[in-house]
């Protein structure tokens, strides 16, 4: 939460307490909260006293403190905060229990007027440029073409596998460095898309997979293996491959396979965004960077967490604007079922997991 | 060896003339150009009545006071959109004119073989350009029906009306004084005049117009072979010529085909793509109207869309927002939240256009400026300017914000067809009544436009 | 020699129409339709021509005075209407710059 | 009212030269132009040999073929790069029959009243440009000092000469027997026409060549007078007219005063930034002259150095890339390793600019086919394309590789005047015949390209 | 009547040359230099009407009979190196489209 | 050396040898160089056979194995690399007293023809292009403006503080990234090409300094106090800034003092060019990164380095440029004096130091 978001809140006429010293890392020092008339506390406090804790990892999301906070939290309370309630089965399961009110950012509808709360696109924004920089950064030449006295460097190509928001965002930043940029998306739709950015569309001889909401549907294997097959002759002219291939609330598809990779140019890059779910390149490993005959492969995880300011400012404006769903204009809180927005984001309520798929999934789970 | 004062008179007079045309092509000289023709006229008009076998003048001088008190009251309260009206009777006018003096000439002298030609021609010209210049008033002050019409077999009806009136001059060009055919050669001339017109649309008749122009000179060049004047010689094949190639000109610019026009019967409309809904009419506007309304303006804030990053029209954009500034035009960008198909869609592809960043504004911050704004320029947007999301809570993008536009004076929208964005829904926008829709390629319209802006508005 | 001469003229005056025409601004198309209309008027030497000769026969008389009337119509408001058309463009002049 | 052979012919005649002089303004149809004019003087010549008034053929055609024997070597011999000099004594010669048939004339018929003084002014133009024509051929031959000759009262001296001439045609006017004074009335033609190259600079000569050209045309249009000939006067008059406007126009390319030229005796050139060097002249072109050549190209090199960035033209060129790309014009840029002032310079540019990589030539490359472009268009570069790097071991830049556009069919180069790069060196270039320089800011020129090749090449 | 038309003829003429060459392209520059001067020698026409005249005194014979000559070197090489110079540029045409 | 720039020799009728592995790290591997007819060998058979040793960092600029390398070389060889003569002076000494010519590729002059050979502006363009990936890697903002449904994203600030190759390089990366770019430097000549590249150029109220073959000249006290009162009012105002500012062969000039970049922005980031003669910024280490008070300050060292594939490629054609001065058409290696490229690179030649400014500083050093 930036100081502007908390001062929206205030307008909200809400009172906000920030954990002191939350916001430093981003750039945001506590005097900026307090001048705006943020009270600030220990994060104790914050449990003990809010109606409405705001995270950015909520329990489910945080392997390292999120049991604390999980204890911290008291029944009635509205958390809000990306809590992975698709994968973090038990700890979703927990808060319900508790009796919180949970709203998963990753579980905002992807409708238009959800669009100024939809944080994953948000998130994933930075993450196409981020993986764009770590890509340049790795890689052991320049993107740009220069025709110099020293001979001509040749332009990077990128090849970006995936289209959606972060792969198109890294399309954009890879052009605006002056790669060759093309890119591939099993929804055919998204030519259009890509080459509205300048860059080519791969065609690869396959039909499309548009599932429903803008998100990709799950494909056979018989599928996935064609794909890379005609993948595997693209990528060996790549210098930056960055992948973005996501399945909501599944495994990432491997698009790289060990052999593939191994058949690309010495010193190119992979970098792969779909790290923290498996990742789309079988030699990925999350949060490490692994060079395998020469061919590096990045796996960064919690990427927006490398532009910590403008991420920040991205999601607490995406939270005020859910919570600007929830606040009258006295400044009290209410839950609207009826609004397709709240409905959608809600997970746990009133002691229960609310939303279908996540209960779905919980009752495999409990049978398997 | 030596000239009378009338002769001088009228070479200085057709120099005068030629200096007009000349004058007249260029904007920067245009006004010389027409007082200069005035002069040329005055010196013919005074040289005729100087000669010597000018002897009664009471029936001229009544002529021209009439004349006179006829043109000029038309002249000054015809409204300026009715110009292509006026010209075209005052060509019906000047063609009778010429018409009416070959009829007399051929009364007076029953002349044979190239005189007989020329006054043969002379008349045939004259009468078809009167009929056929009273047929395009009417077309064009809706007076009749402005739709072509046509018919089976009207080239072959045509064509033979125009042997039979050349056949009755080739008889009489050997038997002057066979004069029972003269009045059906008139007929067929004038009918042919009307035939003429009758299958060319109402859009075509300003081109229409400047042939019938063409057809007048011809014919007083024909007069001036007839009566031996060298200067009806000169004056009307200078005006048969340049209105020729001026008609061709104007077809060329207005995108028609000359041969079309010239004989007609062609111009059918092209219906709009309301798809399976009912059509709703739209105002579609041309490159040239749209730029003249943008160069016009006091500010105008172009809205990009994801059209704009499909048609890659940004360099486009910022072509046109270097010719806008540079005539004083205020351009911003308003950059909505969601264009496009990414976060900074918009952004990216503007910067790479280098669009200076100072021109690109927030929604919040343009919504309030939008009443104030003279032309929105709404390039491949859709969604993002939807009246629904505010108007309509059933609809899909109900509560989205979205950028002002429908606020603006006068709203443009560069779209290829009426097909719905992202959302999939139709645009009350479109069907304003301030609303131009332009449609094309957002690139090449955009580059219209500029073109247009940059040629036609300096 | 009179075919001749005019011929000549014919030529040459044709020639130069088409060569003063070809490359005219848009802009001016619609004055220029105006003012060749208005040149077209030169028709009213021969009118004049007609109606004021000598022995002129009642015919020659008044188709001759018909058509310095029309003849006459047609200059003035030609003339007047050019005019005035480029008077407009004239006032925006000043305003721009 | 019937028309013999001869004037048929004449007309048609009369008719190819100004097709020949239409269809010669561009380059597309010059050829046509060259073919109409020769097929214009043979049917003249055939007209002439067919009228009656010619009966004694021998010395004529006697004269006919030693004139061909005489021109045809000159033609095919004369080495291109001598054109100027053989126009200029094939001009004395046309000058000269003209002056010797207003001669035998005059003795013929000791005319007066308006004959004698056509005669007369036939008879000035034509001896004054035969000399004048000599002189200028020596100039440019340099068999007499090219650099120009001023005097005192130099003016004076020639008006008054000039007058005594008006005077002594004036009096024959009216008493055309006064032969005595006809030889003087020649002296003083002859002398004037040399009085009047002397003052001028051999860098002049080419459009003097074009002044006289246009006396020549006038004193054989002042011939048609005196001999009641239409077709020299119509002859007569559209090359003095035309070689009056040609003069002019050759003038601004060059950069020169058109009085300078026509009054002599100013022949001073601006001098080039090469400091205290001697000035030389260098011959640059509008913005239209250049889209014309640009439009007609088959292949186009654009040459970007720093000038180009400084004026931040990147845009417009590739503006201009495109209009020509739409023409069907091969259009690719030659990058220079040094181009700009920094390593990729031009890349990061042209990249901003969305110029296609694969447009991007390196300079190995491209200088093997720079012998086959049609145009180098060089924008904002100077050193990068200076053959003094090649042929100037003494040069700062010696030994660094350039751009090869000296080797193209036609180079342009747009910078804002003649000042020196990053080298501080002059530049060989600019001074080549087939150089065009184009003076101005780079995106603002580029941009007029544009604009001109966009509205009136299509 | 022959100075009227001399003077409608001449006018024309003029104004049409001057018309033709207004906008000429800078490469044609010396072609079109060359080939008005090869205009210029229709010169020859009057030389052969003064030598090939019946009753020609001796002294416009030889006169003419220069003039003949001299126009004719003018008139032949004239369009010859106007059309070398231009097939120069030809040669480049039909690599064209 | 790239395997094509070997190729290069060896149509030169020269015999390669190379270090086995020696491309390796940028991306060529051995076989690209055996493929074309070079020599593979250890780096002792290397300085044992060779007529012509080249280096990328010869001793001089070599404190790890420079002494190794000194020790191997064998009178009348050549050696070309960057050398650092002007202050490793000892090392100079030692290769003068070994009978060694040594080509220091940092002193080849700056006149035209020499651009060829011009290592130092190819090195200078990449760390230019590195420079700029390193701040926009640090800074927890991203570069571009972007304006999205979670609110706009303002551009980042960059500033370029000198204008010479590297920071004409790091003006268009920068610029490119879509920042809003600005530069400075004491040679008011180059606001042209700052400006040609779209930046704006900062004016600061002092007069230029431009010296002889296009460097700096060295200023007096007063004068960088003056320019830096002037510059923390910019600074203040930064995201990121590029210092490159070296004046040649002196210790880089101090533009950011701590109190200067204490100032500036928490999050901002400073990347110093200069670091490896000192810095321009006070608080620069060396191949370190610091953060004070909320700034980071990166001191990065052989920048080209992280781009090696192209570095080498630069390098290598700028040896190849410089050395085919030296071979005839036979392949026979001489050293003609009367060339001025040769001439100027040349610092030690049969026994001495032959390089006036470098034998100055020797004898001031002696002196001292
Ligand atoms: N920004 C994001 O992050 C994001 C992400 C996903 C979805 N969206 C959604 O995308 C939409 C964006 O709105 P928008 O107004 O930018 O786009 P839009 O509503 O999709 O409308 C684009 C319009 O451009 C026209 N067009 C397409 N190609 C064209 C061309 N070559 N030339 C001219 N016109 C062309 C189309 O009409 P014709 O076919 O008639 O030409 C279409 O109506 C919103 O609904 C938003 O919710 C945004
Ligand atoms: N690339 C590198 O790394 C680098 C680095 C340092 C030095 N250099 C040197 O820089 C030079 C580069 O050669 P170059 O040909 O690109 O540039 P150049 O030789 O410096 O010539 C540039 C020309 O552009 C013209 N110009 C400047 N501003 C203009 C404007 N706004 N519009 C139109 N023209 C303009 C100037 O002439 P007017 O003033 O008459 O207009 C000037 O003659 C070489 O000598 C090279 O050695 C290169
Ligand atoms: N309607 C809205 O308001 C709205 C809001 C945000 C996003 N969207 C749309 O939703 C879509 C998905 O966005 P996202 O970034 O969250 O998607 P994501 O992260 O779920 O997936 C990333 C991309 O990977 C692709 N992909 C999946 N499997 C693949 C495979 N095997 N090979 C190649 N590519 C594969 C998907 O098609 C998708 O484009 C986008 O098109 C976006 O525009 C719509
Ligand atoms: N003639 C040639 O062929 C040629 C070749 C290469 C470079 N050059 C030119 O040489 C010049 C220097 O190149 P370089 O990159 O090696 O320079 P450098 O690395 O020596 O210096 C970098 C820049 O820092 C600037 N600087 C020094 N002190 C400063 C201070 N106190 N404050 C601000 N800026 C300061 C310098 O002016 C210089 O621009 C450039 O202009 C380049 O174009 C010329």
């Amino acid at each position: 939460m930036t100081p502007r978001a908390c001062e929206a809140l205030i307008k909200l006429k809400l009172e906000v307490i920030l954990e002191a010293g939350a916001g430093l890392d981003a750039g945001y020092p506590d005097e900026e909260y307090s001048r705006r008339g943020v009270r600030l506390g220990s994060r104790a406090q914050v449990f003990e006293e809010a109606a409405v804790v705001v995270q950015a990892r909520a329990p489910g999301a945080n392997p390292d403190g999120g049991g604390a906070d999980l204890a911290a939290l008291k029944p009635g309370q509205i958390l809000i905060g990306f809590g992975e309630p698709m994968t973090a089965l038990r700890e979703t399961a927990e808060i319900a229990q508790r009796g919180v009110s949970f709203f998963a950012m990753e579980m905002v509808p992807r409708i238009t007027r959800a669009q100024a709360m939809d944080a994953l696109s948000s998130m994933a924004s930075i993450a196409g440029y981020e993986a764009v920089l770590i890509g340049a950064v790795t890689l052991p030449k320049l993107m740009p073409m220069m025709m110099t006295a020293a001979g001509t460097l040749t332009p990077a190509k990128v090849l970006v596998l995936g289209a959606g928001v972060a792969g198109l965002q890294a399309i954009a930043t890879a052009k605006r460095l002056g790669a060759v940029v093309s890119a591939y998306d099993v929804r055919s739709a998204v030519r259009e898309q890509i080459e509205s950015l300048g860059a080519k569309f791969v065609v690869l001889d396959i039909e499309s997979a548009e599932g429903e909401g803008g998100y990709a549907k799950q494909m056979d294997e018989a599928y996935y293996r064609r794909q890379r097959e005609l993948l595997a002759a693209v990528l060996r002219e790549q210098d930056i491959v960055i992948t973005t291939a996501a399945v909501p609330g599944r495994k990432a598809p491997i698009l790289v396979t060990k052999e593939m990779a191994e058949a690309m140019l010495p010193g190119s890059v992979i970098v792969d965004l779909a790290a923290e779910r498996g990742g789309n390149c079988e030699l990925t490993q999350a949060g490490h960077t692994v060079v395998h005959q020469g061919v590096t492969i990045v796996g960064p995880v919690n990427l927006p967490s490398r532009a910590p300011y403008h991420a920040s400012q991205m999601y607490g404006t995406n939270v005020v604007n859910l919570l600007k769903l929830m606040v009258n204009k006295e400044g009290a809180l209410t839950i609207n079922l009826d609004d397709e927005v709240i409905r959608g984001t809600l997970v746990t309520h009133e002691g229960k997991v609310v939303n279908p798929k996540v209960s779905q999934l919980l009752e495999a789970g409990v049978n398997a | 060896m030596t000239l009378g004062v009338y002769q001088l008179l009228y070479i200085i007079a057709a120099g005068s003339f030629i200096l007009a045309l000349m004058w007249m092509s260029s904007p920067a000289t245009a006004r010389r150009g027409v007082l200069t023709g005035e002069a040329g006229m005055l010196l013919a008009v005074v040289g005729t009545l100087l000669r010597h076998e000018v002897v009664n003048y009471d029936w001229i001088v009544a002529g021209l006071v009439i004349g006179s008190a006829i043109g000029i009251p038309i002249a000054i309260w015809m409204p300026m959109t009715q110009v292509p009206q006026r010209t075209a009777i005052s060509q019906a006018c000047g063609a009778l004119a010429s018409a009416l003096i070959g009829t007399a000439e051929y009364y007076r002298q029953k002349p044979h073989g190239f005189e007989m030609g020329a006054l043969g021609l002379e008349m045939l010209l004259g009468f078809l350009t009167t009929t056929a210049s009273v047929m395009a008033f009417g077309k064009l002050n809706e007076m009749l029906p402005s739709r072509p019409i046509t018919f089976k077999g009207q080239n072959i009806v045509n064509l033979s009306l125009l042997g039979v009136a050349a056949a009755i001059v080739g008889y009489l060009v050997v038997h002057p004084e066979a004069s029972f055919l003269f009045p059906i050669f008139v007929t067929l001339a004038a009918v042919f005049g009307i035939l003429l017109i009758i299958p060319i649309g109402g859009a075509d008749m300003p081109t229409v117009i400047a042939l019938l122009n063409s057809y007048a000179g011809l014919s007083a060049c024909s007069m001036g072979f007839a009566l031996d004047n060298k200067l009806l010689i000169i004056a009307g094949a200078l005006d048969g010529s340049s209105g020729f190639i001026l008609s061709i000109i104007m077809c060329r610019a207005m995108n028609r085909s000359f041969t079309n026009v010239l004989f007609g019967g062609f111009g059918q409309l092209q219906t709009s793509a309301g798809g399976g809904k009912e059509a709703r009419p739209v105002r579609s506007a041309t490159p040239e109207e749209a730029a003249g309304i943008l160069a016009d303006a006091r500010s105008v804030v172009v809205i990009p869309g994801y059209g704009m990053a499909v048609a890659q029209a940004q360099h486009k954009i910022r072509e046109l927002h270097d010719v806008l500034t540079k005539r004083g035009v205020e351009v911003r960008f308003a950059i909505h939240p969601v264009a496009g198909r990414m976060p900074g869609h918009m952004n990216v592809l503007l910067a790479e256009a280098d669009v200076p960043y100072d021109k690109l504004v927030e929604m919040e911050d343009i919504n309030s400026d939008m009443g104030m704004t003279d032309v929105a320029l709404i390039v491949g947007a859709n969604d993002i300017v939807n009246p629904a999301a505010l108007n309509d809570p059933g609809s899909p993008i109900a509560g989205m914000p979205i950028l002002d536009a429908y606020k603006s004076r006068t709203i443009m929208i560069i779209k290829r067809g009426m097909s719905a964005g992202f959302a999939g829904i139709d645009n009350e926008l479109y069907y304003m009544d301030k609303t131009l829709m332009l449609f094309g390629d957002a690139k090449s319209f955009v580059a219209s436009l500029v073109k247009e802006i940059s040629s036609n508005h300096d | 020699m009179n075919l001749e001469f005019g011929l000549y003229v014919f030529m040459l005056a044709a020639f130069l129409g088409f060569q003063l025409i070809r490359k005219v601004s848009p802009l001016l198309h619609t004055p220029l339709m105006s003012l060749t209309n208005a040149i077209a008027s030169i028709s009213v030497v021969g009118a004049i021509l007609i109606s004021g000769e000598k022995d002129a026969s009642m015919l020659s008389r008044v188709l001759g005075f018909v058509a310095v009337v029309s003849a006459t119509t047609n200059l003035v408001s030609g003339y007047l209407i050019t005019d005035r058309m480029l008077k407009m463009f004239k006032k925006r002049e000043p305003a721009r710059k």
